[in-house]
């Protein structure tokens, strides 16, 4: 865990070194039971910075997410860094970042933060109820010490973390440059048995699961557009030559948006949950995609956003690929 | 007008005996409620907070077909409500009510919309009104209220063993009068009860932003540095728009299936970067910046100087369900503020 | 399944081996079931999964993919690519409870022109047990 | 997306009836003629005869048609002559789009309604992608004028004299210390009887001479890259511990190596015996002698003996260098033969026959060097010598068996050898010739005599008293002490099992791949046909080509033929390599991958995936922002579109088979005709 | 107006001609239309500058200005420029063929207000598409207006649109016409070289009771109105027209609003008194 004064501190003196146009953070919400991500360009602003259970939201998305502008002729754009607070999960996404050429190493300055936890919002809810006043809580090793109205109280990781955190196999950092606190211990594991349950119901059963979850969706791609592995400059579900899908939503394109969103994070998710999270409609989009992510591990033995060197999974081939079903 | 109660238990039978309307309520899959045409009675909830997406909907649904036709003819075929779609529905939140009498500015405007606005003609707003207004609710801010009753043809409240119905349009007779044995009647103390209900309510809305001034103000933060301290975090999403009450932004797209097609509208939102891209490749709104400004600008500045009323009925939705935690009050403050 | 459902079946085939494999069985006069109607590509690393969903939207019942055995491809490996994306495309279909037998993948040779029968006959019968597909078939809804 | 006004013509072929029979071509005309964008639907007899294209061609001006769709046969069978057609009209041939209503739909099918239906959907599917089809450019590249031939036998000889005295420079690379092939092995040839070595050995020093011919013997191609007209190879000259100018092939080394006479001689097929420094046959060519490492006592134990290696004290010309060692050479060249030949069938894959156990079980190749007159018992019928040439016998019952690893499923051979029937004839004479009182008896299946002059030749064979059994022998085995053999065989014309005796068997053995046939298909890509022989672009119309442009097939290692067969095709091969060098441009691949700059991310999936290395990623100037985007090299891309399917936003599509493409295709394809 | 019940309906106009104004992968076409059921000509009317929603079943619509004056009876014309997917389908199409056209839309030019002044016109490319009605219908009504100066310019000779009018324009006395191209290899180009709003400054229209009225690229749009200030010109003397992208033209569907006007509405004429206060409309 980090002391946030030595987050400051860090972050202040790399905002003031000239070297980074901006680093990305969280920084308190105005409510409830999450921070707010957060983009500052000058040490000023360091004071801001936060990092405790709140802290969910995946600071990598936001780096992809920084529109490149035309650079008026006679200047020259502006090349310096990115700072970026990344928690275990998010700095897996830095990784993939890296495997997929979305940037090099050099233009990116890490501050790792061993983390034991965030909270999930919508569980909070279910404790507490809402919380007009900003939540502070911090996970320690038995549990997350939450204030929130008025009152302090703790709660077992179970009850409040974050699915993603309940099976997290990386709390620390893959890659960092400045690791920020001391590492934590590894408490949970994943094996994908919430995947194996689903795996065992009939095709119907599966099929009016996804019925009705896919006719909620109302494509307005919060899932896409906060997906840290989604910063195709042309994304293929908005694309019109050729138009895969329509952009009228019925159960027919919407399911189709989202096998194309699964397929297209085969191998590259990272797992930060973030598309699941701010779903407005409450879609369990991970049960899609950790469908894919258990099956490439089974399958290729590959796990995505761990080593910057590693090829891609799907622009690559091992002559002794399983051969299920093929005739 | 009249007072009427419903028994809890009696409201299956209340839906039922509307089967000359078609009836919307909302209905509940897992923690998402969201108004949908009701066959089976069993499946409406009036135990909710409010509706995930808003019942704009039910006048503006996600995708419409505005007419078909067949590409090698040079036949079309409108596809306009007709006059015969009578419909009821049940348990609109007062703010979404509110929504419609706003929205109903713009598609009356100059060109009437038929699709919009027949439907709104067909359709018998039967309210509920807020006991437990959500911590971001902030209608009061907006000339709204837990138990606001414009423009509701009749409104509902929860006083525990049953639900009070106060009726406020003729055309709420209408159906209530087909209702028959479900309803009974009511009187002053559930009118009182109602009251009661309604001034409590308000008094747990907790959030609030003063409107004055706002309007004028923001024309003139164009260029200012503020909206990116809150465009940096945007993911232009469109989440704040889409289930917005008030937002009615559109698309109109041609759809072929062999050689039968058909023109639909489907919702758009300002927050998309293809919204304003011009086929030349030019995006008047290139960044999330300018995005940024245009949503709380149209609702705050460019609606109300056109239409005279903000384009806002502080729900709280965009609050609630902004997954960055883009607050709509606390940009409006900070717009005072700079 | 009623024995009259005659499914409708996209086969992507790639140029230098199945598609040569089927023109051999043509040229063998080997009948075998209409169902399978083949879109050519050059090889089957062309075939973008997505293909498969856009097929099963369109309207068809099954999809078939077919390329030249591993190690044989034309362009030397496009087939251990295809095979990666094939085997998990089929996974997700499977999950989100499209029948798994709807979607199959063979290795047909330029001198398979038999090989190719059977594989039409195994995935028209699977289909047809399987029967039609209208999960999310892209429908006149609401037209 | 469709940007200009589509006027497509689209034409049924009948083919004669093998399309009419079954499809009802008029219905398929008249469903064509109302698809969007078709302004002519037509059908004909023979689209692909002159009448028929020259219909197309009309249409293209009267019509002002720009798109062409024809359904007929396969488009592997006249995709390039229907693009020819339209070129030659003036439209850009990759206007093209054909339905396959004939191998896919026709042949196949019985049913004229559902055929016909089918027939429907194919035209409709290829009139929804010929209306997006992209005009593409036909580049050309300049041709390196040489020719690399793999394998020195008959084939690739022929070919290779063929092309030098066109004026290009070939290099001929072969594995053996000597060229010649199995064709040198040989002792006289079916059906006229040539020697020949007669006919080889001029030819074969001809290669040795000509000034336009660079002969690698004894050596081997290591790596190839590159593409047609472009390629650039690397040749391992294997080490022959014999320096090749100094040698002047007098031989003596041979003769006081201290294994002479104890190995194996391979081009005797193992009835004669060699040193382990030695050429393989007296009128080898090269004439210059080699080592053999595996055997040679100095370079397998160190040292020869105790005063030193006896070849090299013999040696006046000091061409013996034990410190030799592999040359590694580089090649450009612009077109590639590969003759690698065959291999004969190991009979002791069929153990009833008893090969290994008796040395009067011999092999026809065996049985050619030993009736040639060059051949380790100067052309005497003896059999059973030992190593030193002595003992055996003249046998007088000799047996031949046809088919012996052919036609044979139980050896996966399905195929027949072509050759088997009339090189047992011809040995069967050539025994009557030298003991005329010889009790000769052939066991055949069927005797296939198709060749030119072949059945006279048998004709001729029977008459000389020669007995021919239909029986294909269960079991050979001796009968006693001595080496009578007994051939166990029903004779199926009149269905009585008998038992034959003979003191000789000659095996009719088939041609096989070779062993190493792996190898060369990893060196070049190319493809086996289901016999294992390499397979040729179109067994019809360009039994010569391979699927790689550029890179040619002549003899026995497209599959089992005679030695006019094998010339015929050489010079078909020679004539095909020509053809870009004598031209010095050839056309490469159009149909090849572009990169939309503008969708691309720069991830490079597809640079991972692109198996010819044909794409990178290079800078791009985007309003003033430096990214990385793909790039793909025109000359390298071979258009099979791996990395338009590996790429996610669909920014790299292969022309002709884009996305945008393919898609309609889909979507006419999925409806239903009901 | 057409169906006045639903103004998503389309009418259905048959194309009667076709012809290309330039070449080139942005080429202009120019379609004559008339509509199918020749009824609609009762009812409908359109002023100078309004637009209309042309568009092909099974692609999509947009809006274009009808580049054909009401003084020109018994047909529409647009002139479309080859961008996206509508103008691209738009543009496979021929003499023979059917289009929708879904108007009049949007607001015109005053030329009520303006009679008995001088009328400046300034366009560049494909922005004289909306001021050749306004030229026509001045020509056509020459006695209630003074004079009309027509300065118009493109990028190259070819890409000047209209030429055997301008021609016309350059010929007749009553109109001072001046063109100008932004590069010029052509020995025997006799006119301006260089930019619009240079050309402006070259001609120095007085503003004396004058109307300018300007189209073209934003860009120019910008430069023309600087230096049309520097000449002298009030805001409340500057007409131009903005285009932006539109789905509905019926000020419903949000997408192409600067600030709180729609311009498929409010405009797409406005004076540049009404936008000089909404830095919006030149972005
Ligand atoms: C017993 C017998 C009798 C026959 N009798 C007759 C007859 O009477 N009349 C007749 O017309 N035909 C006859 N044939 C057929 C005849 O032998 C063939 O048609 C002919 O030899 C084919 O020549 P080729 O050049 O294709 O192959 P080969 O003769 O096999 O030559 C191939 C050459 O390539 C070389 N090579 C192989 N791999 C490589 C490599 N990787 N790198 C470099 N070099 C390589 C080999 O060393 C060899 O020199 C007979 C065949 C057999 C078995
Ligand atoms: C019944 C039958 C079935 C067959 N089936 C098959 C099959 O299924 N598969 C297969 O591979 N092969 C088959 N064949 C063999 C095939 O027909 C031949 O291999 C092929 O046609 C040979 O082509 P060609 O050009 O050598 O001769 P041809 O096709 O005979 O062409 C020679 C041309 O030269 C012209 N000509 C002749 N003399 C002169 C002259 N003096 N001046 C000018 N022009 C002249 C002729 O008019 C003719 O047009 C079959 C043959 C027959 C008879
Ligand atoms: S965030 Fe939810 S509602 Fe929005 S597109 Fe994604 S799945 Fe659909
Ligand atoms: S869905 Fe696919 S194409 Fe779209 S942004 Fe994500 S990875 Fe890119
Ligand atoms: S798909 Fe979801 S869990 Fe996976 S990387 Fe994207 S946002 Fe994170
Ligand atoms: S919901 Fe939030 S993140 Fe999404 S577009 Fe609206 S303001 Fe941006
Ligand atoms: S089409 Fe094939 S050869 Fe061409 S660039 Fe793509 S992967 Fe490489
Ligand atoms: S895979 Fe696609 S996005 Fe990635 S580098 Fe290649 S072309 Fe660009």
């Amino acid at each position: 865990m980090v002391d946030e004064n030595v987050l400051r501190d860090k972050a202040k003196e790399i905002l003031s070194s000239g070297e980074v146009r901006r680093l990305i953070g969280w920084k308190r919400g105005t409510y409830g039971y999450e921070a707010a991500p957060c983009v500052i360009t000058d040490a000023s602003q360091a004071d801001d910075l936060i990092f405790d259970a709140t802290c969910v939201q995946n600071p990598a998305s936001f780096i992809t997410l920084e529109e490149k502008l035309p650079v008026p002729r006679g200047q020259q754009p502006d090349t310096r860094k990115i700072a970026v607070m990344v928690k275990g999960c998010d700095s897996r996404a830095v990784v993939q970042h890296l495997v997929e050429k979305a940037y090099i190493r050099d233009d990116v300055v890490i501050l790792g933060i061993p983390c034991r936890g965030v909270i999930d919002r919508r569980k909070a809810e279910k404790i507490f109820g809402e919380a007009p006043q900003p939540v502070l809580a911090v996970a320690e090793k038995d549990g997350v010490v939450i204030r929130v109205n008025g009152e302090e109280k703790k709660v077992s990781r179970e009850e409040i973390l974050a699915d993603k955190c309940l099976r997290c196999r990386y709390p620390n950092p893959v890659i960092s440059d400045y690791p920020l606190g001391d590492e934590v211990e590894k408490w949970a594991d994943d094996d994908f048995s919430d995947v194996s349950e689903f795996e065992k119901e009939s095709p119907e059963e599966k099929w009016a699961f996804w019925e009705e979850e896919f006719s909620k969706c109302i494509r307005c791609y919060a899932c896409r557009n906060v997906c840290p592995m989604c910063y195709c400059v042309e994304c293929i579900v908005t694309k019109l030559k050729p138009q895969w899908t329509r952009r009228s939503t019925d159960l027919s394109e919407n399911t189709v948006y989202h096998i194309q969103r699964a397929w297209h994070l085969a191998g590259r998710c990272i797992e930060c949950m973030e598309c699941q999270r701010v779903c407005p409609m409450d879609i369990p989009i991970m049960t899609l995609n950790r469908k894919l992510t258990k099956d490439v591990k089974e399958l290729f033995d590959y796990e995505p956003g761990v080593d910057a060197e590693a090829q891609p999974l799907l622009a690559s081939y091992n002559p002794q690929d399983p051969e299920e079903y093929i005739m | 007008m009249g007072d009427y109660k419903i028994l809890k238990e009696k409201v299956p039978d209340f839906i039922k005996a509307l089967d000359k309307f078609e009836v919307f309520a909302p209905v509940k899959k897992g923690d998402t409620v969201r108004f949908e045409k009701i066959d089976d009675p069993s499946r409406a909830t009036l135990d909710f907070s409010n509706t995930n997406v808003p019942p704009k909907e039910l006048m503006f649904p996600e995708t419409e077909t505005l007419f078909r036709y067949r590409v090698v003819s040079t036949e079309i075929e409108p596809k306009v409500p007709s006059d015969e779609e009578k419909r009821v529905v049940l348990g609109i939140r007062p703010c979404d009510a509110m929504a419609f009498s706003i929205v109903d500015r713009l598609f009356g405007w100059d060109f009437p919309d038929p699709y919009y606005q027949k439907r709104r003609e067909n359709s018998i707003l039967v309210g509920l009104a807020c006991a437990e207004p959500c911590s971001n609710c902030f209608c009061t801010s907006l000339g709204g209220g837990p138990a606001n009753e414009e423009p509701l043809d009749a409104i509902l409240y929860d006083l525990g063993e049953f639900y009070y119905l106060k009726t406020i349009t003729d055309k709420s007779e209408a159906f209530v009068s087909s209702a028959g044995d479900a309803l009974e009647s009511a009187g002053d103390s559930e009118r009182a009860q109602a009251t009661e209900l309604a001034g409590s309510a308000e008094k747990k809305i907790k959030r609030t932003i003063k409107t004055e001034g706002i309007p004028e103000k923001l024309p003139s933060l164009y260029d200012h540095e503020f909206w990116t301290q809150y465009s940096n975090r945007c993911l232009g999403c469109g989440i704040c728009t889409f289930l917005c009450p008030t937002c009615h932004c559109f698309d109109i797209q041609d759809e072929i299936e062999a050689f039968d097609g058909r023109r639909a509208r489907m919702w758009d939102t300002c927050m998309f970067a293809e919204y304003t891209l011009h086929a030349s490749g030019h995006n008047p709104r290139p960044t999330r910046k300018e995005r940024t400004r245009n949503r709380i600008s149209h609702k705050y500045s460019y609606f109300p100087t056109k239409f005279g009323v903000i384009a806002c009925v502080g729900c709280g939705r965009c609050i609630n369900f902004c997954p960055v935690n883009i607050d709509i009050i606390d940009v409006l403050q900070k717009s005072k503020e700079v | 399944m009623s024995n009259d459902f005659e499914p409708n079946i996209i086969g992507f085939l790639c140029n230098w081996c199945s598609y040569a494999g089927a023109d051999l069985a043509g040229t063998s006069r080997t009948h075998y079931l209409p169902n399978v109607k083949i879109i050519r590509v050059m090889c089957s690393g062309r075939v973008n999964p997505l293909f498969i969903v856009n097929a099963l939207q369109q309207g068809a019942d099954g999809v078939l993919i077919s390329g030249c055995h591993p190690g044989d491809c034309h362009y030397l490996e496009g087939n251990y690519f295809a095979r990666r994306r094939f085997v998990l495309m089929h996974k997700l279909l499977e999950h989100v409870g499209v029948d798994p037998r709807r979607v199959q993948m063979s290795w047909v040779s330029a001198s398979e022109g038999a090989k190719f029968k059977d594989v039409v006959e195994k995935i028209v019968s699977d289909v047809k047990e399987a029967g039609p597909m209208d999960q999310f078939r892209r429908r006149q809804l609401n037209w | 997306m469709i940007n200009y006004r589509p006027r497509i013509g689209v034409y049924i072929c009948h083919c004669g009836i093998n399309i009419a029979a079954v499809i009802d071509v008029k219905a398929v005309v008249e469903h064509a003629s109302k698809l969007p964008g078709v302004v002519v639907a037509r059908d004909y007899s023979y689209m692909c005869s002159d009448p028929g294209q020259g219909m197309v061609r009309e249409d293209i001006e009267k019509e002002k048609l720009n798109r062409v769709v024809v359904a007929s046969c396969s488009p592997r069978m006249h995709e390039p002559t229907f693009r020819n057609t339209l070129k030659d009209a003036g439209l850009n041939p990759y206007y093209l789009e054909m339905a396959n209503i004939r191998e896919q739909c026709s042949w196949v099918h019985e049913d004229p309604a559902i055929a016909t239906e089918k027939a429907k959907k194919l035209v409709e599917a290829a009139v929804a992608k010929a209306l997006l089809l992209e005009a593409l450019e036909e580049k050309e590249v300049d041709v390196t004028p040489a020719c690399l031939i793999i394998g020195a036998g008959i084939a690739g000889i022929q070919a290779a004299l063929d092309i030098a005295d066109a004026g290009f420079k070939v290099y001929l690379v072969e594995k053996n210390p000597s060229v010649g092939g199995h064709m040198a092995q040989l002792d006289k040839t079916f059906p006229t009887l040539d020697c020949s070595a007669c006919i080889l050995t001029p030819k074969m020093v001809d290669v040795a001479n000509h000034p336009n011919i660079e002969l690698m013997t004894y050596s081997q191609v290591e790596s190839i890259e590159g593409y047609v007209g472009n390629f650039k190879a690397t040749i391992r000259k294997k080490a022959r511990y014999v320096d090749f100018d100094k040698c002047t092939g007098c031989g003596i080394c041979a003769e006081n190596c201290r294994l002479a006479g104890r190995i194996p001689s391979e081009f005797d097929e193992g009835i004669g015996y060699r040193s382990a420094i030695y050429i393989p046959f007296p009128q080898a060519v090269p004439a210059k002698y080699t080592i053999d490492p595996e055997r040679c006592l100095q370079l397998t134990k160190g040292k020869c003996g105790k005063e030193g290696p006896a070849c090299a004290a013999v040696c006046d010309a000091k061409a013996i260098n034990f410190e030799q060692q592999d040359e590694l050479v580089e090649i450009e060249i612009g077109t590639i033969i590969v003759a690698t030949g065959y291999d004969i069938f190991d009979p002791t894959r069929k153990p009833e026959y008893g090969y290994a156990e008796n040395p009067n079980v011999m092999t026809g190749l065996e049985f050619e060097r030993l009736v040639s007159a060059s051949g380790p018992t100067g052309g005497k019928i003896i059999v059973g010598r030992d190593r030193k040439g002595e003992g055996g016998f003249e046998p007088k019952k000799i047996g031949f068996i046809h088919c012996v690893g052919s036609r044979d499923k139980s050896v996966g051979n399905e195929y027949c050898s072509r050759v088997c029937c009339m090189y047992l004839a011809k040995q069967a004479h050539l025994i009557k010739d030298k003991l005329p009182d010889a009790e000769i008896t052939v066991f055949y299946m069927d005797v296939r005599a198709f060749g030119k002059g072949f059945e006279e030749f048998y004709d001729r064979v029977r008459r000389e008293g020669i007995r021919y059994i239909r029986g294909n022998p269960s079991e050979i085995y001796r009968k006693g002490d001595d080496h009578t053999l007994i051939i166990k065989v029903e004779d199926t014309l009149t269905g009585t099992p008998m038992e034959y005796e003979a003191d000789l068997v000659v095996l009719g053995v088939g041609l096989e791949p070779r062993k190493d046939v792996r190898e060369i298909i990893n060196l070049f890509k190319l493809s086996q046909s289901t016999d294992g022989f390499f397979l040729e672009a179109h067994p019809k119309l360009r039994p010569v080509d391979t699927a790689s442009d550029g890179i040619f097939l002549a003899g026995c290692c497209q599959g089992p033929k005679d030695i006019p067969d094998t010339v015929a095709q050489a010079k078909g091969a020679a004539s095909s390599a020509l053809i870009p060098m004598a031209s010095g441009k050839v056309k490469v691949e159009a149909q090849i991958s572009v990169v939309n700059k503008d969708e691309c991310r720069g991830c490079g999936f597809c640079v991972e995936v692109c198996p010819y290395s044909a794409i990178e990623l290079v800078e791009e100037n985007r309003q003033g922002n430096i990214i990385k985007v793909a790039s793909v090299n025109e000359a390298l891309c071979k258009g099979c579109g791996s990395c338009a399917a590996a790429c996610l936003s669909g920014a790299i599509q292969p022309k002709s088979f884009k996305d945008e493409q393919i898609l309609p295709q889909i979507a006419v394809l999925g409806v239903k005709t009901e | 107006m057409m169906d006045d019940s639903n103004p998503y309906l389309p009418y259905i106009a048959k194309i009667e001609e076709t012809w290309y104004e330039t070449p080139g992968d942005r080429c202009i076409k120019t379609f004559k239309v008339n509509f199918a059921d020749e009824k609609v000509w009762e009812t409908w009317s359109h002023k100078p500058g309004q637009c209309a929603m042309v568009g092909r079943l099974g692609v999509g619509e947009s809006m274009f200005c009808i580049s054909s004056s009401p003084t020109e009876k018994d047909y529409l014309r647009f002139s479309i420029m080859k961008m996206g997917k509508v103008t691209n389908a738009l543009h496979e199409l021929e003499a023979g063929d059917y289009i929708t056209v879904r108007g009049p839309l949007g607001n015109w030019f005053p030329l009520e207000e303006w009679e008995g002044k001088n009328i400046v016109t300034i366009g560049g490319g494909i922005g004289q598409a909306p001021l050749r009605p306004v030229i026509n219908y001045i020509r056509a009504n020459k006695e209630k207006y003074r004079n009309l100066t027509v300065l118009y310019g493109a990028r190259t000779r070819d890409d000047l649109c209209f030429q055997p009018e301008l021609q016309c324009f350059l010929e007749e006395e009553e109109t001072t016409c001046r063109l100008s191209v932004d590069v010029c290899e052509d020995k025997d180009w006799e006119h301006f070289v260089g930019f619009v709003p240079d050309l402006l400054m070259e001609v120095s229209p007085s503003p004396e009771n004058t109307i300018a009225v300007t189209c073209g690229p934003p860009i120019m749009i910008k430069f023309v109105i600087q230096n049309l200030e520097k000449l002298g010109f009030k805001p409340d003397q500057i007409y131009t027209t903005l285009e932006n992208r539109m789905k509905c033209g019926i000020g419903k569907c949000g997408r192409c609003n600067v600030g709180h006007l729609y311009v498929c509405k409010d405009g797409p004429v406005f004076s540049y008194e009404t936008l000089k206060d909404i830095p919006e409309a030149f972005a």
